[in-house]
């Protein structure tokens, strides 16, 4: 399987990067990590005339907690993700997912702004994104702007990431004490795409529900959150039955495609049973 | 439009024009004669193709040459000690029996040096999670576990565990 | 690889100018995204050409579209399009079948596609189908209302931002989480 | 120890765990496998295949694909024709189209080649070939493949009618049909084994040498019969002057073989065709989703298993049904007499007198095959079909599985043994092998585990398989592949140093052959295994065998080697008592030295007495110390063993953990209890690979869902447990070093042992049979079916 071929530029700014994207349109695509674009070029689905690989732009690979947020920067690759003392310690929600996105080589290359800019709902961290409420930070010719992650995804493989723009960094609330959160998904195989993933990340305090997102992985035509699930959780003491009823509204509120991985119904069961068990592990980890 | 890229594999410095398409594996392989590397699947799944770029293992099938310009590469024939005697990765794969047809070790003993160099003493199952990008359809993976332990031990200068048949 | 979506939505509209652009394949295609004809054959074939585009992926189908049931009366039409992927990695087909009853003075519309699609584009995209064609059918449906409404309407793919107001409305009907 | 030692360490005979003599340029990225190999000039080639699984060609454009730079000739079917070239047979003497010149019969079918001085150029061509078909609707479900209205697939050829490929029956019909018209009890279970594919992590490819100036070609090729395939090469292109003394088949490194390296594909004879046309190397190179949609399959076996029995326990026959999808022609490489391999052996290990087996083959339209994939030609099968249908026969009456399996083992002195189908197994002791295995595990203590976790609501299973496999085709009265007796070959030449070289007819693929087959032969002569230099896979040097598949090395090439050995050994014992001037009778033989009775200190080495054979050797003996042995086999030998799986499931997602799998083989004498240790694991997650992940799935339109790695589910290190393995020993009395083969046994065995576990754990919801890949969506729809798990 061989790419057909193209051009290649290597910016080393992002001023660089955006002059080029603007140059030659929609002809160019973003090399970041690439390992969902590479291979589809080499399946020859994807031809495009021009690849801005944005490795060699310092300043995009970070994790720090600044102003109130968990700041990422759209380069960093999963493997810092999964080797941070600061995510493993206040946000393993990220090492629960990090681990199981692919395998360890392709998260030495696989970058967290690659799997969100991607647009894929199969991809796992954009769940993540919307159990953390994160804000993405877009930055095109007249600067950067934040977009909400409910307003990011719009499609299949479409994202409010516009023509001559490029997704820079992700940025996450700090959450307050009392907060834990925890993602799985249900795949096959190692490193499989998942058959239903389930992210949760809440706010506890005294024993009510402060505050609490669900992010579902591969069961929607785009990442969806729960809303409904959020409703009947915020606000509230938590019970077993609360819980219930929220994976009940989860798996109802999806829309899950069959496929090799299951049918619908299946599918739908699953997200149940994840949203249980990942608000079970969210609840002890605030603690 | 083709670049010049200069990449140091294994230690000497070379210098290539090449296609922007062109796969690092075929660089490595077709470009600059090393054919220790391999490819398996094209799709980054089977890890026959791992090398260390920088130190980190990828999969050299879905990576561009021109993205290793400036980088260092390293692959199984730079496994060898200075003085010429395997490398503890290559003693243990072979003290163990972990290889059968020899088509993923290379990539399955790359990756394992990275495993080892950030955690020197893995347990079985960081073992089995380390190596989850690499398939070998040969060895069933018991031993190839058991010589990444080995090669552990070799490493940190640990007491060598027994290299014979365990038969319950 | 077969899926079947179906949709169902209102218009403000009455029946008779619903029908009149439901029935005119140079109007309905101009709904379809990146579709285009290409020759008109007889009144009720045509030749056209579909170029879709997600994200890095682009696709273009040569094609045939054959109405092959046009019900005045009872305001049903059946349109089967045939496409092959101008690259030859395989093809896709679909039958549409569309009806219109009057609900009121406004105008009630059922959409059933039936999508199968062969070759690589099967052999690879086969967990995407149903929600690529679901995307696609909406923003069809979007289209349409706007076509309707006498709004001018792009139906090219190349605007994500097209894509993304289309889509919003449509699958961020789901947020509201009114299903079932 | 496992196996007794009759050499030293140093000489590293019969029994030594001696470390891998290949290993070296393997992990120092030395090998060679056919992809290393570059040859001035070398051209490259790239296939254009089929989007459609059934479709007319009604026309193919090149014009843009030969415009692309570097593209030097693009080949269809209509090129081929004008040489004849454009079909071949398979190994099972149907036919198959090199390149198609009007119908295409599968996806991913080659339909044409593009030849480039570069992989890029010609990758580039492939993608600027346009062809136009007219797209047919293919027949996929090998069921309806036979039913009225069907279109006849084959009409090329003469006077078909049908989609049957052949009818093969064994056993006595009458007599079974009476047994199950009269038994206590019969059950009957449809059992499904899927179609999958070896996925080598190799994949198929050549490079074929044609030198205009000799007309001589040199193919490099992945092959695991390299002898065989130069007589098919002989006989497809003999015509054009290509015979046999002008073909020399190399096999170099090979990364993984599996049965799916014994066809002959069509990528081979296209560059064969278009190095002779063109007078310079072709290299062609697979990539992996041409590998998994175009190359041979394995299985896919529709079986109606049923067995009689009593109601206190007793079996007293089977009746197994077989429908065999074939795909568009039968590309399997079975033993020519037997269609349906050694299906045969699906009575199992069990004692009773009444079986009757019969099979239908019937084309189709996915890709052609039915390769015995690590499974010597359709055990896999017959043995997923017997074990299951025996637990369901004890899960019926209420005994245990284990119990059951006692009470009708075939038992140790009942050997050998005549089989209602025909097979004489030569030994075994099943019992022995079943109880070590059931220690091991504790098997008591995981029952009563078992009924506790169920009254917990926890689901828990265990599951047994105790097969017998029949391995080492085969005597020459019965097995040949295209006429050519499926004997296999030594020979041995020692240097007179008293180092040697030996040459094989097979060929390794990883079975570790450069090591086994020098402590052979270091057993019977005593040389260190160390000085024996083993060759394989060039058929220039190499005697004529018929290669390493079906788990045929030891039982056969092995056995060639001991003969050989010993020929040398006679010799040496005539050189011995020459040199020590007393007669024969007056010297014994002790591991690499002739002494002479009773005074030990007149001794000769093995060293001495090649040296004295170069130097000093008796007048009117043949100089010189070789000898050459083309073995053929007087019976099969019959491996057998009893795995144990315990499985625990989840309740709610219904994922399947493998808690603990223990593997007891038997497989007579051990000649590197190391590798064939490290068989068995693989030989298991190969095994875990159909029971739980693997399976080729195709919609109706005949597109393959899973062609790539990614939906294509190959284990990895975390889905494969930690296996547990033993052995007992019970030599096989008729082979020449009491060895039986293993290469295939747990591949066979495991399947069903997991399939058992996963039943019994859902034995309590009333879930009889799920096929295999038992994945946990299956599970789940059938817990679903029966109550146990709720939608939403």
């Amino acid at each position: 399987m061989i790419p057909a071929a193209f051009d290649y530029s290597a910016p080393s700014t992002l001023s660089e990067a955006l002059a080029l994207l603007k140059q030659h349109g929609d002809d160019a695509k973003i090399l970041a990590g690439g390992h969902s674009l590479i291979p589809m070029m080499k399946l020859r689905f994807a031809s495009p005339g021009h690849l801005i690989d944005i490795n060699n732009i310092p300043g995009l690979s970070y994790i720090k907690e600044d102003g109130g947020f968990l700041k990422i920067g759209a380069m960093t690759r999963e493997v810092m993700l999964d080797e941070s003392d600061l995510i493993r310690s206040k946000y393993p929600i990220f090492s629960d997912a990090t681990k199981l996105i692919a395998d360890p080589q392709v998260r030495n290359m696989g970058t967290i702004g690659g799997n969100i800019a991607h647009g894929d709902a199969a991809n796992d961290h954009p769940a993540v994104m919307l159990a953390l409420r994160a804000e993405v930070s877009i930055t095109g010719e007249k600067g950067t702007r934040n977009v909400p992650i409910d307003e990011f995804f719009f499609g299949f493989y479409s994202t409010a990431v516009k023509a001559g723009e490029i997704l820079t960094e992700i940025k996450i609330p700090i959450p307050a004490k009392g907060s834990g959160g925890a993602y799985h998904k249900l795949e096959r195989k190692m490193g499989d795409y998942a058959t239903a993933g389930v992210a949760v990340q809440l706010t506890i305090d005294k024993g009510t529900c402060t505050q609490v997102g669900i992010g579902l992985t591969n069961v929607n035509a785009t990442p969806l959150r729960a809303s409904r699930s959020e409703g009947v959780l915020k606000g509230n003491k938590i019970t077993d039955a609360l819980i219930e009823q929220a994976a009940q509204f989860a798996a109802q509120d999806c829309s899950p495609s069959p496929d090799l991985r299951g049918d619908e119904e299946y599918k739908r069961a699953m997200v149940k049973v994840l949203v249980k068990r990942m608000m079970h592990k969210a609840i002890d980890r605030a603690k | 439009m083709e670049k010049e890229i200069t990449v140091t594999l294994n230690g000497v410095a070379k210098t290539v024009t090449v296609e922007p398409r062109l796969l690092l594996v075929h660089l490595i392989r077709e470009n600059l004669n090393q054919t220790g590397t391999h490819i398996g699947c094209d799709t980054s799944h089977c890890g026959a193709c791992t090398v260390l770029l920088d130190g980190k293992s990828v999969k050299s099938c879905t990576i561009l040459a021109v993205q290793a310009n400036g980088k260092k590469i390293s692959t199984v024939e730079g496994l060898l000690q200075a003085d010429g005697t395997l490398a503890a990765i290559q003693e243990a794969f072979k003290e163990n029996h972990a290889l059968h047809c020899g088509f993923c070790t290379p990539g399955m003993m790359m990756r394992a040096v990275e495993l080892l160099q950030k955690n020197p003493n893995p347990t079985e199952e960081q073992i089995r999670w380390g190596i989850s990008g690499n398939l070998c359809r040969c060895t069933g993976y018991n031993n190839i576990v058991k010589a990444v332990q080995y090669a552990g031990a070799k490493m940190r200068g640990d007491k060598l565990p027994s290299t014979e048949p365990i038969f319950v | 690889m077969r899926t079947t979506i179906e949709k169902e939505f209102e218009l403000e509209q009455p029946i008779a100018k619903v029908w009149e652009y439901l029935s005119d394949p140079t109007k309905i295609v101009e709904c379809v995204p990146g579709a285009s004809l290409t020759e008109k054959i007889d009144e009720r074939n045509y030749k056209g050409q579909v170029t879709t585009s997600f994200g890095p992926v682009k696709a273009s189908y040569n094609g045939e579209i054959n109405i092959s049931e046009l019900d005045q009366t009872n305001h049903k039409m059946v349109l089967v399009g045939k496409g092959v992927d101008s690259k030859g990695k395989g093809s896709a087909d679909m039958t549409m079948n569309g009806s219109l009853v009057d609900k009121d003075g406004a105008t009630v519309v059922k959409f059933i596609m039936d999508i199968s699609i062969s070759g690589m584009l099967a052999q690879f995209g086969a967990r995407l189908i149903k929600d690529v064609s679901e995307q696609l059918l909406g923003q069809f449906v979007n289209n349409f209302k706007d076509k309707l409404s006498g709004k001018e309407v792009d139906n090219t793919m190349s605007g994500s931002s097209m894509m993304g107001s289309v889509l919003k409305s449509t699958i961020g009907g789901l947020f509201g989480g009114d299903k079932k | 120890m496992i196996q007794e030692c009759k050499t030293s360490k140093a000489i590293s005979g019969m029994g030594h765990s001696m470390k891998r003599k290949e290993d070296g340029r393997f992990i120092q990225g030395k090998g060679n496998y056919v992809d290393d190999i570059k040859l001035d000039g070398m051209l490259y080639m790239d296939i254009y295949r089929s989007p459609y699984a059934y479709a007319k060609i009604k026309k193919i454009n090149i014009d843009k694909a030969m415009k692309v730079p570097g593209v030097v000739a693009v080949i269809t079917g209509k090129d081929l024709e004008k040489y004849n070239l454009h079909w071949m047979p398979t190994l099972m003497s149907d036919t198959q189209m090199v390149l198609p010149t009007d119908t295409v019969m599968y996806q991913a079918q080659e339909v044409a080649a593009v030849i480039a001085t570069s992989r890029y150029a010609a990758a580039d061509g492939v993608e600027a070939v346009e062809v136009e078909y007219e797209v047919m609707k293919p027949v996929m479900d090998p069921y309806k493949s036979t039913a009225p209205g069907a279109p006849v697939l084959r009409p090329d050829k003469k006077g078909k009618t049908d989609n049957k490929i052949w009818h093969w029956e064994v056993g006595d019909k009458q007599k079974t049909d009476k047994l199950f018209a009269t038994a206590e009890v019969t059950v009957k279970e449809e059992i499904y084994v899927p179609r999958i594919h070896v996925a080598s992590i190799e994949t198929c490819g050549c490079v074929a040498d044609y030198h205009k100036v000799n007309n001589h070609l040199t193919m490099y090729m992945t092959t695991q019969a390299p002898h065989a395939i130069r007589t098919v090469i002989a006989l497809v292109a003999g015509h054009v002057g290509l015979t046999e003394e002008k073909i020399r088949v190399i096999s170099p490194d090979i990364g993984g073989g599996f049965g799916g390296k014994v066809p002959v594909y069509p990528g081979y004879v296209i560059a064969i065709a278009v190095s002779f046309l063109v007078g310079k190397p072709v290299k062609w190179i697979e990539d992996r989703s041409e590998n998994l949609q175009a190359d041979s399959f394995a299985r896919d076996y529709h079986i109606t298993a049923e067995m009689a029995g009593t109601k206190a326990g007793k079996i007293q026959g089977i009746r197994f049904k077989v429908l065999a999808d074939h795909g568009y022609t039968d590309a399997s490489a079975n033993p020519s007499k037997f269609p349906a391999g050694m299906f045969s052996i699906c009575t199992g290990s069990y004692d009773y007198d009444t079986a009757f087996v019969e099979a239908d083959a019937v084309y189709t339209n996915k890709p052609p095959g039915g390769v015995a994939y690590r499974c010597s030609f359709r055990v896999t099968e017959a043995v997923q079909g017997i074990e299951r249908i025996t637990d369901r026969f004890a899960q019926t009456i209420g005994m245990d599985p284990a119990a059951f399996r006692f009470k009708n083992f075939i038992k140790k002195e009942q050997f050998p043994w005549k089989s209602p189908t025909g097979w004489s197994y030569d030994s075994g002791d099943y019992e022995l092998a079943l109880k070590k295995a059931m220690d091991v595990i504790d098997y008591a203590g995981l029952r009563k585990e078992q009924i506790e976790k169920r009254k917990k609501g926890e689901i828990m299973g265990i599951g047994i398989c105790s097969f017998t496999e029949v391995v080492g085709a085969g005597p020459s009265k019965d097995f040949d592949i295209l006429g050519i007796k499926m004997f296999d070959s030594a020979e041995i030449r020692v240097h007179p140093t008293g180092k040697a070289i030996a040459r094989f007819g097979t060929k390794s693929q990883g079975q570790g052959h450069e090591t086994t087959y020098a402590q052979i032969i270091a057993e019977e002569l005593g040389i260190p295994a160390e000085n024996i230099q083993v060759e394989e896979g060039d058929t220039d040097t190499a005697p004529y065998g018929l290669g390493t598949y079906a788990s045929r090395s030891t039982p056969t090439a092995g056995a060639a080697a001991a003969i050989a050995a010993r020929k040398l050994r006679d010799k040496a014992k005539k050189i011995a008592a020459y040199l020590l001037e007393v007669s024969e009778a007056d010297l014994e033989w002790e591991p690499g030295v002739f002494f002479v009775k009773g005074a030990p200190e007149k001794k000769k080495t093995i060293q001495e007495i090649v040296f004295a054979s170069y130097t000093n050797h008796p007048q009117g003996m043949e100089a010189g110390f070789e000898a050459t042995h083309y073995y053929d086999p007087p019976n099969l030998t019959f491996p057998f063993g009893s795995y144990i799986c315990v499985v625990d499931i989840d309740k709610e997602t219904c994922e399947i953990k493998v808690r603990r799998f223990v593997a007891i083989d038997d497989c007579g004498n051990i000649i590197n209890p190391m590798i064939v240790q490290g068989q068995v694991h693989g030989g298991l997650t190969q095994g875990i690979a159909p029971a739980m992940y693997e399976e080729l799935i195709y919609d109706d339109d005949g597109n393959i869902l899973n062609g790539t790695f990614m939906d294509y589910l190959v284990p990895t290190a975390v889905e494969s447990p930690s296996w547990e393995t033993g052995h007992t020993i019970t030599p096989s009395p008729h082979h020449p070093i009491g060895a039986k083969g293993v290469g295939e046994s747990p591949t066979v065995g495991a399947p069903p042992a997991i399939a058992n576990a996963i039943m019994d754990a859902l034995s309590p919801y009333g879930i009889t049979n799920i096929d295999i890949p038992i994945t946990p969506y299956k599970v789940w729809k059938a817990m679903k079916e029966k109550g146990a798990v709720k939608g939403v």
